[in-house]
């Protein structure tokens, strides 16, 4: 126990640099995209780093990862990076070397290039039925079919601008999904199943009762055991109670699926960052290739890529349109659903005469 | 080669132009990975029963950490005893993602003997996913790993494992170094990460510039992004190349032969609209520009960030759970970013010893910052409020005021009152 | 002459070139009226002790009305016994107040005879506020008022003087005849008036446009706003007429020798930028107009709203008590309004029914609808959904879900899901 | 008692008409702001009337009433109006009868020409010390006292755009000043002042704590009283208690005063409907003239004057240039009170890095 090794930290990040970047951190000057996945960086002494970007799948196996140190290995001084949104970047200082870097990523066939400038990049996501216990949906399956579907606009930069598309698996939402320009997000629509016969064993009820934020959790005897119920009026399948009580399940496979919600931002370029809407409340599970939610995206992004104009966001064109030609243009119901009805609903009602017929 | 289970659905998944995780990890169970067959296989089951197979949680972990480790058990452990246990192992990947294929071996090495051999690259908040070990294997692999130079990143109600966008090390924007300031930050406060102590989870996440590469400002509660005081650096050469057509739009996003209309793409866009072309010179208004970037992003081999660079630091982003999902709100404008960040590394103390002493179980500092109201936060961090801290000012009327701002205080005598005010 | 008190402060109002209130009442109180002098006293003394001098409430009316009547007591009555009782009766002022001097005296006359003579033209509601009167003299004034066709407006938890603005009388953008629809549902509901039944007080303002100029948006429970479902009207020999200068802006609110600049200040101000004009013609994309009314107020003279007119229906505009002052918001984006109004009266009657029923004491039905949700009003009310009613749509996931829209229902067996999923 | 006329409602609008009002009812074609204070309307033949729009005090004896009468019986065929904002308005349908009418109005001297196009119109506001048993401030004397200092935007139109600027002398807001230009509004500052040894008997004591938004209001024992007490900490001052229940008065000398709001608007005029935001969160009550009001009012106005564009509404222009200038050119100070920290708080902060410096 002694001499345990612990609280090290990471690596150091320049530990994993290769000599160039060492050489030239900070001295960047611009970059150009020369093609769909590949960039170039310049600094301000001429010197010229290429990058490769390739699709991730993120979910892989060391196999996978190694071939892609292979070619790091082979092409890049043994070093290569992951993007933020799970991409593989690969660097190389000359042209010859990214010629050689192009083909090879070819010849793999699992490393696709692309997701630079205005294209949909690569989906983040999280676990659903790999590994999590509360999801409502896969993640890695319904990426998968979007990308394949969206694959023309991953390697090309025919879109108005930047499309980032999100995933999570449930109302946790580790995706993060609540400002991206499409957000697939899993949902459950049938309240907790209660196992009172164990609940009192397994969870505290007090700490079941104050988890839930609509206060519809209340203590109850059922066949002799302590136990709780669930006013199912006042439940929005959020989870959280789930998520304290493993006696209290949700996942269902005729109340799970998927809700879309679009326009959201991270960037503070042009406009502040916002926050993703609701466009589609619900869209059955369909596995293995999720179709309608692959049909939905589709035609939102192509409402979008006819009808936004160059440099405008999802959420921009949304905004300029209007949110009543939205949900024209894509054919899209509008539901009561759509309407907020939570703590702040009050703040996005139309306060105006403004809209169009 | 492992047991195989047939996989109707999803074979389907080994269709298509993007890479299949399917494809990639039938290769590992044919290469002997039982886990990867039964993870297959119950993902199958999944497929078809449309609901998850994994029981709730588990607490598992490694000696003297409360985190790093996410338990996971089968619920179907019977038809998948490979995939029994399935644990996971967050570890800390080095700032912004560069890897010695080298150093990654040592951690596939691990894994490869030790675990599933599947993992995520990454995980949303940063870490490299070790996805899917048995309870015996946690102790040896931790040791290994740290033995190779790794350690896990955060968990629970900790500090979570920081992470930040490639920065200086690739991008000519970034204005803070931000893999020195994550890879600060996580030293600095290894044990808040390792040892789960707080209310709930806190996350650090550290962009170089306003356009947020790594989406700090929806997915951290303290956002840490670079920005700039000074004025736009502009080449007015390379401006009059872009105006003919000699240079491409937007760093060629939209593809080469994209070209850029100065007036109409970045002059009318430009959201303050300070910024002006008259045929031959672009000018900026600096005073009134809000650093959105777009200029830069439209014209970057003519125009570049200021020099007197630092950073805005916000506060508050999470999920919905369960006030509803927030965006980190604006508290330090702007403050200088160097080594060792003492002014920063103040604020933060100052900050989590007033979430520590309020937050309720499960409360997120952006939820105790709404129920507290944003002027008891910063007298707890000692700032003065400041008008860039809002989008505007309350609509409300509804002002508590403090007895000691109001002349005479709050204690009245009705009595008094009556002398003046018959009943 | 009334026995008039020192008013050093109030003197100090009587300079100055607006009109000075003081002096008016100074003049009434020196024509003899007790509660003149009495009234400028008592103001004095507040002025003095920055308090107000009046007890609360007290109630008084008139026979067989719930409302309409004030009451106020002063809480000094020894020293100014003329505003001792000080009660306001509240008259219906004719649909936007046009008066017939014959027909306003009748009321000037009662007034002066049997109350204070001083008067509020109007109150804010839209009532004339006959300011001052002593109980006994409620009845006989109620009486001389109706016998010449004057009756009052309501106060209290009941409808309230509905009040619109001047319109066709007088605007020739009227897309609606707002005195009409104000008269007949002041007609229409006289009982629900004068005798308070409901859990709060309601309102009704009619704006014959969407310029709003009796601020319905701002101030009533339900605003009926004018607005049309055609094409702007456009006379192209008119703008020619702007483009050269001839016709002056903005019908003239900026001085006759302001010149319109059509590109700049009617097709660039355009909110939807759904106007060009190319130095000859304008032309509008009608599809795409929001009728905010920008350009036609620019150039009154070329362009002119639609013709197939009628009304947006907001709700729920109120003061700050209690949930925060709101203002109305959109619940039919377009009801045609032809006398007798029968459609719209079967959603007003709708509303009140479900308000009626579900409102807590003193609770506005914006706030009811704030507190229900949306959806529970359009529901009540039996209009459909339209992305017209909001900004924007929800952004947090908090989606309610009735049982009978969910396939199987909210009922599951836990042994069912046991056999699935081992615990 | 049988005889007794009720539910007469008013007059009908058209018999308060004159008979060119109902000839050319729905007929107008177009308008024109000859000058200050004097528009012209004209009707699709041609027809035209002339208005000349007068300052009105809105509280007013019958005298001035009468003055007012009489010139409408001497020019305008015995017929005037009151506008929505109290102003007085005479109509002649020619321009001969236009400039005896205006002589005459000159002549009177309390009935100030003004109040159309660019300027600021009369202050819309309500009873204030001379009738209300709320009040925190008078309403008719800050309203003279700002129309005097302003008077030179009242009848000129050398604004930018129109102003309204609207008074309320209590929180319930009678004024509605919650979406004005300015907003004048009387605030108090202490919690009410409790008179134990009558509430009982005057007031409900359930009522009184039902009143409090903010559940600051508890029943309590004081002297032997039954009673409420009040938890200063949270109480906001609102006065709905005290609407309520008479023995919980919250006026005082110290403690009151005015707040003043700033860009809000009612007409959807290119930008929909805003709210009145927090410029000013206290000033002292100064009778009889209101000095530090008046002077603060001025200021705003100023800098309103001279930074914004043409055709550009106070909101407007403080949202073009952004709040944080706004709070420079004017001076004024930004405090914590400033800060939202009611129920929808959250939605006022800034969630980007988006500001000038
Ligand atoms: C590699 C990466 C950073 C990293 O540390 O890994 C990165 C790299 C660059 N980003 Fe980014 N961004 C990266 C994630 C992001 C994200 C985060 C996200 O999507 O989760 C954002 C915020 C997205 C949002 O707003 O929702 C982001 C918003 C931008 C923007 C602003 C776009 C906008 O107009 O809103 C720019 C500017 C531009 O593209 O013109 C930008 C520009 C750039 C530049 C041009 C910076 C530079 O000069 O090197 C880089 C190449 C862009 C390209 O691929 O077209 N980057 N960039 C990330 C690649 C992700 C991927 O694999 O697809
Ligand atoms: C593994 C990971 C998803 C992934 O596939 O990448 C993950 C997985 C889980 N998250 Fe997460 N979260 C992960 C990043 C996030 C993020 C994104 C981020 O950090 O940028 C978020 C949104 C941002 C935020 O912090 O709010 C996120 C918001 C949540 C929440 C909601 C928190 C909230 O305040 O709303 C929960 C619920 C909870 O804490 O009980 C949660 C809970 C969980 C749990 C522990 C499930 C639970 O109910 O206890 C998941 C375990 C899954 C498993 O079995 O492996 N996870 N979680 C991510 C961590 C990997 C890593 O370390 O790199
Ligand atoms: C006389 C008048 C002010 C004026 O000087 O013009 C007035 C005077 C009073 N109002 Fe009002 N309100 C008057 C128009 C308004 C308006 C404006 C409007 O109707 O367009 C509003 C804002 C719009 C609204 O309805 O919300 C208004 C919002 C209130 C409120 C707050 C209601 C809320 O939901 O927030 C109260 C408080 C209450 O109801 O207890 C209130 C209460 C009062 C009381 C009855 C005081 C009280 O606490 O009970 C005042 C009696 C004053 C007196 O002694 O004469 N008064 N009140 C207005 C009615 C005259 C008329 O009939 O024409
Ligand atoms: C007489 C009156 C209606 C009535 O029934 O009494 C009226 C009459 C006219 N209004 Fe108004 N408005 C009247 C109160 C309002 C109000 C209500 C208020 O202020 O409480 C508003 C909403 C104000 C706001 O947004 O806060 C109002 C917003 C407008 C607008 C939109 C201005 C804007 O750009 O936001 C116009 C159009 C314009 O002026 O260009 C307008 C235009 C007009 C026109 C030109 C309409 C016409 O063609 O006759 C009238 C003369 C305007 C002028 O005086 O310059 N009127 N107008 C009201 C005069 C009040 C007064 O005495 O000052
Ligand atoms: S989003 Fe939900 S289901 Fe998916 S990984 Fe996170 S907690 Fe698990
Ligand atoms: S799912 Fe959410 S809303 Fe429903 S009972 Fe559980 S905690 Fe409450
Ligand atoms: S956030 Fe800014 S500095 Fe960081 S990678 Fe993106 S563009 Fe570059
Ligand atoms: S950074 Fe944004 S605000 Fe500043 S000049 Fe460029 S476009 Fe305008
Ligand atoms: S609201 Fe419209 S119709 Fe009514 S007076 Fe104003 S501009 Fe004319
Ligand atoms: S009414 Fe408004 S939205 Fe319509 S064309 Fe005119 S300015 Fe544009
Ligand atoms: S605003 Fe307040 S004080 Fe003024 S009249 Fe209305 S209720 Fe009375
Ligand atoms: S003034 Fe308002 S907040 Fe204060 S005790 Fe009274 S009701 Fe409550």
């Amino acid at each position: 126990m002694a001499d345990r090794i612990t609280d090290i930290g990471p690596p150091k990040y320049d530990e994993m640099w290769p000599q160039y970047i060492k050489d030239n951190y900070g001295k960047w000057k611009y970059h150009e995209i020369l093609e769909p996945g590949v960039l170039k960086h310049v600094t301000e002494d001429g010197f010229e780093l290429f990058t490769v970007r390739c699709g991730g799948t993120r979910l892989m196996t060391t196999l996978h990862l190694e071939d892609i140190c292979k070619i790091a290995d082979q092409y890049c001084d043994g070093c290569f990076r992951f993007t933020t949104r799970n991409n593989i970047e690969f660097m190389v200082t000359d042209t010859e070397k990214l010629e050689a870097l192009k083909k090879a990523l070819d010849d793999n066939g699992n490393l696709p290039k692309g997701g630079t400038g205005a294209c949909v990049t690569n989906i983040v996501h999280t676990q659903g039925w790999v590994h999590c216990h509360t999801p409502a949906i896969d993640a890695s399956g319904p990426v998968k079919a979007v990308m394949d579907d969206l694959f023309e606009y991953w390697n090309s930069h025919k879109l108005p601008a930047q499309v980032r598309i999100s995933l999570a698996c449930c109302l946790n939402m580790c995706g993060a999904v609540h400002c991206s320009d499409i957000a697939i997000l899993g949902v459950h629509r049938k309240p907790p199943v209660i196992e009172h016969s164990h609940l009192d064993k397994i969870c505290e009820i007090p700490t079941a009762i104050a988890s839930c934020p609509t206060a519809a959790i209340k203590p109850a005897k059922v066949d002799d055991y302590k136990s709780v119920q669930v006013n199912a009026e006042r439940c929005m399948f959020c989870g959280n109670c789930y998520t304290m009580c493993p006696s209290m399940p949700l996942a269902d496979a005729e109340g799970d699926g998927i809700a879309l919600w679009v326009g959201g931002k991270v960037s503070n370029s042009r406009t502040m960052p916002m926050f993703s809407k609701l466009a589609v409340p619900y869209i059955p599970n369909e596995p293995p290739r999720w179709d309608t939610t692959v049909k939905t995206i589709r035609t939102i992004l192509e409402a979008y890529a006819n009808g936004a104009n160059r440099y405008e966001r999802m959420g921009e064109w949304i905004n300029r349109i209007g949110w009543e030609r939205f949900f024209e243009v894509t054919e899209l119901e509008f539901t009561e659903h759509h309407i907020d009805d939570y703590r702040l609903a009050v703040t996005t009602w139309r306060n105006s005469t403004q809209f169009k017929f | 080669m492992a047991k195989m289970h047939p996989t109707p659905m999803l074979d389907e998944l080994e269709k298509g132009p993007w890479p299949s995780f399917v494809t990639d990890i039938k290769r590992l169970a044919e290469a002997g990975k039982d886990a990867c067959a039964d993870l297959l296989g119950q993902l199958e089951l999944s497929y078809k029963d449309k609901e998850g197979h994994w029981k709730h949680g588990g607490i598992v972990g490694v000696l003297g950490y409360g985190g790093g480790v996410i338990g996971r058990y089968s619920d179907v452990p019977d038809l998948f005893p490979g995939v029994e246990h399935f644990h996971t192992l967050r570890v800390n990947q080095p700032a912004s993602k560069f890897y010695k294929t080298e150093r990654l071996r040592e951690v596939m090495d691990i894994w490869e003997r030790r675990g599933s051999g599947m993992l995520n690259m990454h995980g949303s908040t940063g870490d490299m996913v070790l996805l899917g070990a048995f309870t015996e294997e946690l102790e040896p692999i931790f040791a290994e790993l740290t033995a190779k130079g790794w350690d896990l990143g955060g968990s629970g109600s900790a500090l979570r494992t920081p992470a930040c966008c490639v920065g200086k090390a690739r991008c000519e924007w970034a204005c803070i170094d931000t893999q020195d300031i994550c890879y600060d930050l996580t030293m600095e406060f290894q044990d808040e990460m390792h040892r789960p102590a707080w209310p709930y989870k806190f996350k650090f996440k550290v962009d170089g510039c306003p356009n947020g590469c790594v989406a700090s400002i929806a997915r951290s509660d303290c956002s840490i992004i670079g920005t700039w005081k000074d004025d736009i650096r502009i080449d007015q050469e390379a401006v009059a190349a872009y105006a003919a057509g000699e240079i491409c739009a937007n760093g060629g996003a939209h593809g080469p032969d994209t070209k850029l209309d100065i007036q109409a793409d970045v002059c009318d866009l430009c959201p303050t609209r300070c910024m002006s072309y008259d045929g031959k010179k672009l000018y900026i208004d600096n005073k009134e520009c809000t650093r959105c970037m777009h200029c830069i992003n439209l014209m970057p081999q003519a125009l570049r960030p200021g020099t007197e660079t630092g950073a805005s630091i916000l506060v508050g982003a999470k999920a919905p759970i369960l006030e509803g999902a927030q965006m980190s709100s604006l508290i330090i404008p702007f403050i200088p970013m160097e080594a060792p960040y003492e002014e920063f590394k103040d604020f933060v103390e100052k900050m989590w010893d007033w979430w520590d002493e309020n937050g309720k179980n499960r409360e997120r500092i952006g939820e105790l910052i709404q129920r507290k109201g944003l002027q008891e936060f910063l007298k707890a961090v000692e700032l003065e409020p400041d008008p860039r801290m809002v989008k505007e000012p309350r609509y409300n009327p509804y002002i508590f005021y403090q007895e000691d701002e109001v002349p005479g205080g709050f204690e009245r005598d009705i009595k008094e009152y009556r002398k003046r005010h018959a009943r």
